[in-house]
């Protein structure tokens, strides 16, 4: 017989190394024909760390995405960005690229200022230009601008690093401050499960985070559906067996991950709830994207059969079991 | 990987080759030995390709049987009408090999010729009763299916023998058929457990039946014992489950990489139970009807 | 050795080479031809990554021998794109964000290829299965379910 | 504000299309001309004192140009992120933890040579009785991995005081969890090149820091840190696996050695074998809460198996402590965390560190509180969530950008929208 039933699981994590500096820089320079280098650490794995900061730069800029090449990961060019771990790159770094950012502009608004007999604190970059605030037609074009800077000997550079507000925690109790910002998730799953086999199944997964800002949205979805992903196979099916320190599962077909077949229906929701101190509010998504994931599956399983697992991953031969006990 | 290659473009070559030569292995698809030999777990001094003998290719009908060629891929199988409408358990069993990239270089006769437990096609083969001819230079001969496996990885063939063809027995009216899978996920997956069955029905009475196992045994298994005991039953729930218990009572399984002996017992008995119960009602429908 | 010589159009173009018969139609591509698009993943048929299109089926490449495709017709995904024009899959998986760390992408995407030049129309179920045999670790499938039905309507226009 | 004009667009990846022509550059991709390819000999015994490593052998086979072992290493021999507890390789006289330990490195004309090599080198090692379970590693007669025992780490977390709590509890759970030790399976296995330019060693890798690969890279060949340059090479994922040395030194030591371009790539079966994993975690809950659900008290205790070697292994265990709670207020809880090292493959970051096993484990605790109590288990939580202004198991305030329940009305509504009314 087939049964369905439906869980949720929350979550919170913390941004960025637990109660450590973890600072992150970047460098942006800002070439004649308006042009945006960004000099990063920061290692892109495919998460999408690079166009998420090239965002952030071409927004603090005032210019195109295409405007923007950030160079990033190179030790040889590059200055130090950290790790991309702890789900801290975009929180980090996108700080980092934003204070760059920031520095570099400083030059060409003062020097905007002043060829349109304004104050720089009336101007705003947008659509390549600087452009006044409350009074949009009057604008210098960024390039203009920059010619007139190169004619007058300037450079427009910019460097930012930026380390999260934490404090160590305390050896003997814990207490501290180890993080500067937490996203939160809430994560709905359906499945259904063969009580002739233990097999499960998992249909549907609502997936609700708090990211702060999406720079990026469908990257955001699609940190979402892969982590969701991840968590389905450590709920269900994944497990490195080891016999005395050796590892039997040594390949694809012995240590298995979800496959196409394997995946439920996914729905990715974004919660924006701003972060004051991270870039356009954001915070970040990488890691808590899997992590209420199990917990949400196991608790639609008890839900289904009235079962509850408390070892992962949940195998059919270890529900089977538990379903007989149950009926017994 | 180091051997010597041969291949052969005609039957008569082929046994030729094999006439004169030792230590060799077959290459069909492949899926099996180029990873066994990358591993280093076989290393045989020669390989002979049999992917230019075009009479080992293609499926055809007879008036009783299909004859299927031993080098037709899972997806030839899967896709072919012919075996669709009067052998569609081995096309829903080829369905269920691999990946599409696996069925389509993994041939039929490569799964028999690993001899692996947990093929998935050789069940759905047993349950229709499939004859493989065998040839080597001077000799010519039909064996059943089932008595060409001796262990895991090993077959009765000696060297010199090659399966040249596969007799399958068409599925005619009041005949159903029915493959049942257990993998640990829904693709890629070798079978944790598999089952296929056949079975006549006259009326409410079981005529005649066939019920076969992967992946509970050294080979892949008929279970004749009670085979023997439904024959002549009602095609009746009850019935279905007290086989489906017999079924689970007869088989021996092991403890795995993939799954323990425990589970593959009980599942056993779900999986003949729904076997039953499916090829009944396709016996109660018109052929080609799947 | 005993090489052997063998004629195949890879994207197109017509190649004669001499192999060794243990050469695997991957290394082939990869390091004499040079066409790194073609990903190793796992070496035994298992992910996909090694995926090119043979005679119009898609086959791991890892678990072919090179001598044995003489005579056939190989597409890596060097062989979609017209120049700077990406083809439809192509295109439908940057617009869809179907693409995280690349690695699974070319085999994705002949997978994809192959499906729809069989079934213009696939379901989305259809469109999973016929990408079963190829693993992703990044995207959990759905964008690239999308991006395929996408280029699906696309070709079909 | 202005509006933003580029922030919260769905901007192509700038990376993506030489990814869907194949074009992108992955470190396996990587040909150089006079290019040798590398490998690794590992142990194949858990715990154990290398006695002998004679190379001779090896080095006679045509097309091998380097078999290093640990006295080639000019610099420490030691890797780890936060500890340096791993060496490079094993030398003769010196530990063997893990099956898996590298214990020399081959250069060679090709791949096929290098492991040919690999065949030809003899080693003995002395067995050394092994642990492979962290509660066995615990006590005093273990086997001990390390001079000042296996027990690596130990993270404590108090707020008030449980035990009193406990008393003033109307329900309480108790329960323990375990998980599995789960690879990290990006498709792409590790993989790098180096090649010496002057005094300066370039390693082109797949990496998630190479500011931070550059440190061992350098302390190991003994160089300046701005004469180890690492490139990151188009990375096929990482999920936290891409974090510790793999190849790097490897490389760059056979790259000097050689004066060539070295090549590594690791097979599947390598990749698994050898490289880190997410902890698998014991762990004892016992939560209580008032009649109404309030949570009052909260203890877990949490035992990690690091393996043979720390890597990311306190880091994780600290995450987890710091999340055992789960987002909830409480204003009595008690962590104990423990980070131990058996002679099993070593457990390092991997998405989420730490924090998806004791989700399990919080998450199951909520249901079974709200089933005791018979409320739904999205009101125990809507109860206790973190809100603005809320304090943490560690004291600290959460000040702004506390969207928990945004997060659950969000996925309540669109579940029910699919679904009907489930909760």
């Amino acid at each position: 017989m087939k049964k369905r039933g439906v869980g949720l699981a929350n979550m919170w994590y913390g941004i960025g190394n637990t109660g450590l500096p973890n600072p992150a820089s970047a460098y942006i320079e800002l070439l004649d024909d308006g042009t945006v280098i960004v000099l990063t650490g920061c290692a892109d794995i495919g998460q999408g760390s690079t166009t998420t900061l090239a965002q952030i730069a071409a927004e603090e800029m005032g210019v195109d995405i295409e405007d923007v090449r950030v160079v990033s990961a190179d030790t040889g060019i590059t200055p130090d960005a950290g790790a991309t771990s702890a789900s801290r790159q975009t929180y980090i770094s996108g700080n980092a690229v934003k204070m760059a950012a920031k520095e570099a502009k400083t030059i060409l608004v003062e020097t905007a200022a002043r060829m349109l007999e304004v104050d720089e604190d009336s101007l705003i970059l947008e659509d390549r230009k600087i452009v006044v605030k409350n009074d949009k037609d009057k604008f210098v074009k960024i390039k203009e601008c920059l010619g007139k800077c190169r004619a007058e000997g300037k450079l427009t550079l910019g460097h930012g690093w930026f380390n999260p507000d934490v404090t160590a925690l305390n050896p003997e109790d814990g207490q501290g401050k180890p993080y500067a910002t937490y996203a939160f998730a809430t994560q709905v799953a359906e499945v259904e499960v063969n009580t002739e086999t233990g097999e499960v199944k998992v249909l549907k997964i609502f997936a609700a985070h708090d990211v702060g800002k999406a720079i990026n949205p469908i990257n955001v979805e699609g940190q979402i559906e892969g982590g969701c992903m991840i968590g389905v196979g450590f709920a269900l099916m994944e497990q490195v067996k080891v016999d005395k320190g050796n590892i039997k599962t040594p390949n694809l077909a012995t240590y298995l991950i979800p496959t196409a077949m394997d995946t439920p229906e996914i729905y990715p929701i974004i919660v924006e709830d701003p972060e004051v101190t991270g870039p356009f509010g954001a915070k970040g998504v990488g890691e808590p994207a899997l992590i209420p994931t199990a917990a949400a599956i196991v608790n639609a399983i008890y839900d289904a059969v009235g079962v509850r697992i408390t070892d992962l991953p949940v195998t059919p031969e270890k529900l089977l079991k538990e379903i007989k006990k149950e009926r017994n | 990987m180091n051997f010597e290659y041969y291949n052969p473009k005609s039957m008569e070559e082929l046994l030729n080759v094999l006439d004169n030569l030792r230590n060799y292995y077959f290459l069909a698809g492949g899926t099996d030995i180029v990873v066994k030999m990358k591993d280093k777990i076989v290393s045989p001094q020669n390989i002979v390709d049999l992917n230019d003998v075009q009479e080992l290719k293609g499926i055809s009908s007879e008036e009783d049987h299909l004859n299927i060629g031993p080098l037709a891929t899972h997806t030839e199988i899967e896709e072919s009408d012919l075996v669709k409408k009067y052998a569609y358990v081995l096309a829903e069993a080829a369905a269920q090999v691999g990946s599409p990239q696996i069925r389509n270089i993994g041939t039929v006769g490569g799964n028999i010729g690993n001899a692996s437990p947990a093929a998935d096609t050789v069940p759905a083969l047993l349950v229709l009763d499939t004859t493989v001819q065998i040839e080597s230079k001077n000799h010519k001969e039909e064996k059943n299916l089932l008595d060409i496996f001796k262990g895991p990885g090993k077959t009765f063939l000696t060297e010199g023998q090659v399966i040249t063809k596969l007799k399958v027995r068409s599925i005619k009216e009041g005949e159903g058929a029915a493959f049942v899978k257990m993998g640990k996920r829904k693709a890629l997956a070798i079978s944790v457990i598999n089952c296929a069955v056949w079975l006549r029905v006259d009326k409410d009475e079981i005529v005649e039946v066939r019920i076969a196992f992967g992946s509970v045994a050294p080979t892949p298994i008929r279970l004749l014992e009670v085979e023997k005991w439904l024959k002549g039953q009602k095609a009746e729930d009850d019935v279905f489950k007290q086989a489906a218990q017999m079924a689970q009572d007869a088989i021996k399984p092991i403890d795995d990489i993939r799954s323990t002996a425990e589970y593959r017992s009980t599942t056993a008995a779900s999986l003949v139970y729904q076997g039953l119960k499916t090829a009944l009602q396709r016996a109660r429908e018109e052929v080609g009807n799947e | 050795m005993n090489k052997k010589l063998i004629k195949f159009t890879l994207n197109d173009k017509e190649y004669k080479v001499e192999v060794e018969p243990q050469v695997l139609l991957v290394d082939l591509i990869r390091e004499e031809l040079g066409l790194t698009g073609t990903k190793v993943g796992c070496g035994e048929g298992e992910c996909g990554a090694c995926t090119v299109i043979m005679d119009g089926k898609t086959v791991n490449s890892c678990m072919v021998l090179a001598v044995t495709v003489d005579g056939k017709k190989i597409t890596t995904i060097e062989g979609l794109a017209k120049g700077e024009e990406l083809h439809p899959l192509q295109k439908s998986f940057v617009e869809e964000g179907a693409v995280q760390c690349g690695f699974c992408t070319p085999g994705m995407i002949l997978s994809s290829k192959a499906l729809l030049d069989e079934n213009p129309n696939p379901t989305p179920e259809e469109i999973k299965k016929g990408l079963s045999g190829n693993l992703c670790r990044c995207t959990g499938y759905a964008k690239i379910v999308k991006a395929v039905e996408k280029a699906s309507k696309e070709l079909n226009k | 504000m202005s509006q933003l004009k580029v922030v919260g667009q769905n901007v192509k990846k700038k990376d993506v299309k030489e990814k869907v022509l194949g074009t992108a550059i992955f470190a396996a991709d990587i040909k150089m001309d006079g290019m040798l390819y590398g490998k690794t000999l590992r142990s194949k015994v858990p715990h154990g004192i290398v006695k002998k490593i004679n190379v001779s052998q090896a080095l006679e086979l045509p097309g091998v140009h380097a078999v290093l072992t640990e006295q080639d290493i000019p610099g420490v021999n030691k890797a780890g992120i936060i500890v340096k507890d791993e060496p490079v390789l094993v030398g003769i006289g010196q530990r063997i933890r893990k099956i898996g330990d590298p214990l020399a490195i081959v250069a060679a004309e090709t791949e096929e040579i290098a492991e040919a090599a690999l065949d030809l080198i003899e080693v003995e090692v002395e067995e050394l009785p092994a642990v492979f379970s962290p509660l066995d590693a615990m006590k005093d007669d273990a086997p001990k991995l390390y001079e000042k025992g296996n027990i690596m780490a130990v993270r404590r977390i108090v707020k008030g005081d449980v035990a009193e709590a406990f008393k003033n509890c109307d329900v309480i759970v108790e329960q323990d969890y375990t998980t599995s030790m789960v690879e990290h399976a990006y498709i792409e296995t590790e993989a790098g090149v180096a090649k010496m330019e002057g005094d300066v060693v370039n390693v082109w890798v797949c990496t998630q820091n190479p500011h931070y690969d550059r440190k061992d890279v350098a302390y190991n060949l003994n160089i300046g840190l701005n004469q180890a340059r690492i490139i990151q090479t188009t990375t096929g994922g990482g999920f936290g696996g891409k974090l510790d040395v793999t190849v790097h030194v490897h490389v760059a030591l056979l790259a000097k050695a050689t004066k060539r371009p070295v090549k590594m790539v690791y097979s599947r079966r390598e990749s698994i074998s050898n490289t880190v994993k997410r902890h698998p975690f014991i762990m004892k809950y016992k939560t209580g809460c008032d009649k109404d659900g309030k949570l009052i008290a909260w203890q877990t205790e949490i035992i990690g198996d690091t393996g043979a070697y720390a890597s990311y292994g306190p880091g994780t265990l600290t995450r987890a402590a710091v999340h055992a709670t789960g987002p909830y207020e409480i204003p009595n809880v008690k962590v104990e965390a423990y980070t131990v090292y058996t002679n099993n493959p070593q457990a390092g970051a991997m998405r989420g560190f730490g924090v998806p096993q004791v989700a399990f484990a919080h998450e199951s605790q909520m249901n079974l509180l709200a089933e005791k109590l018979g409320i739904s288990p999205l009101e125990i939580r809507m109860k206790n969530a973190f809100i603005p202004g809320s304090i943490t198991a560690t004291g600290s305030k959460l000040e702004h950008s506390v969207g928990l329940k945004s997060t659950m009305e969000s996925a309540k509504q669109a579940a029910e929208k699919v679904l009907g009314d489930k909760f």
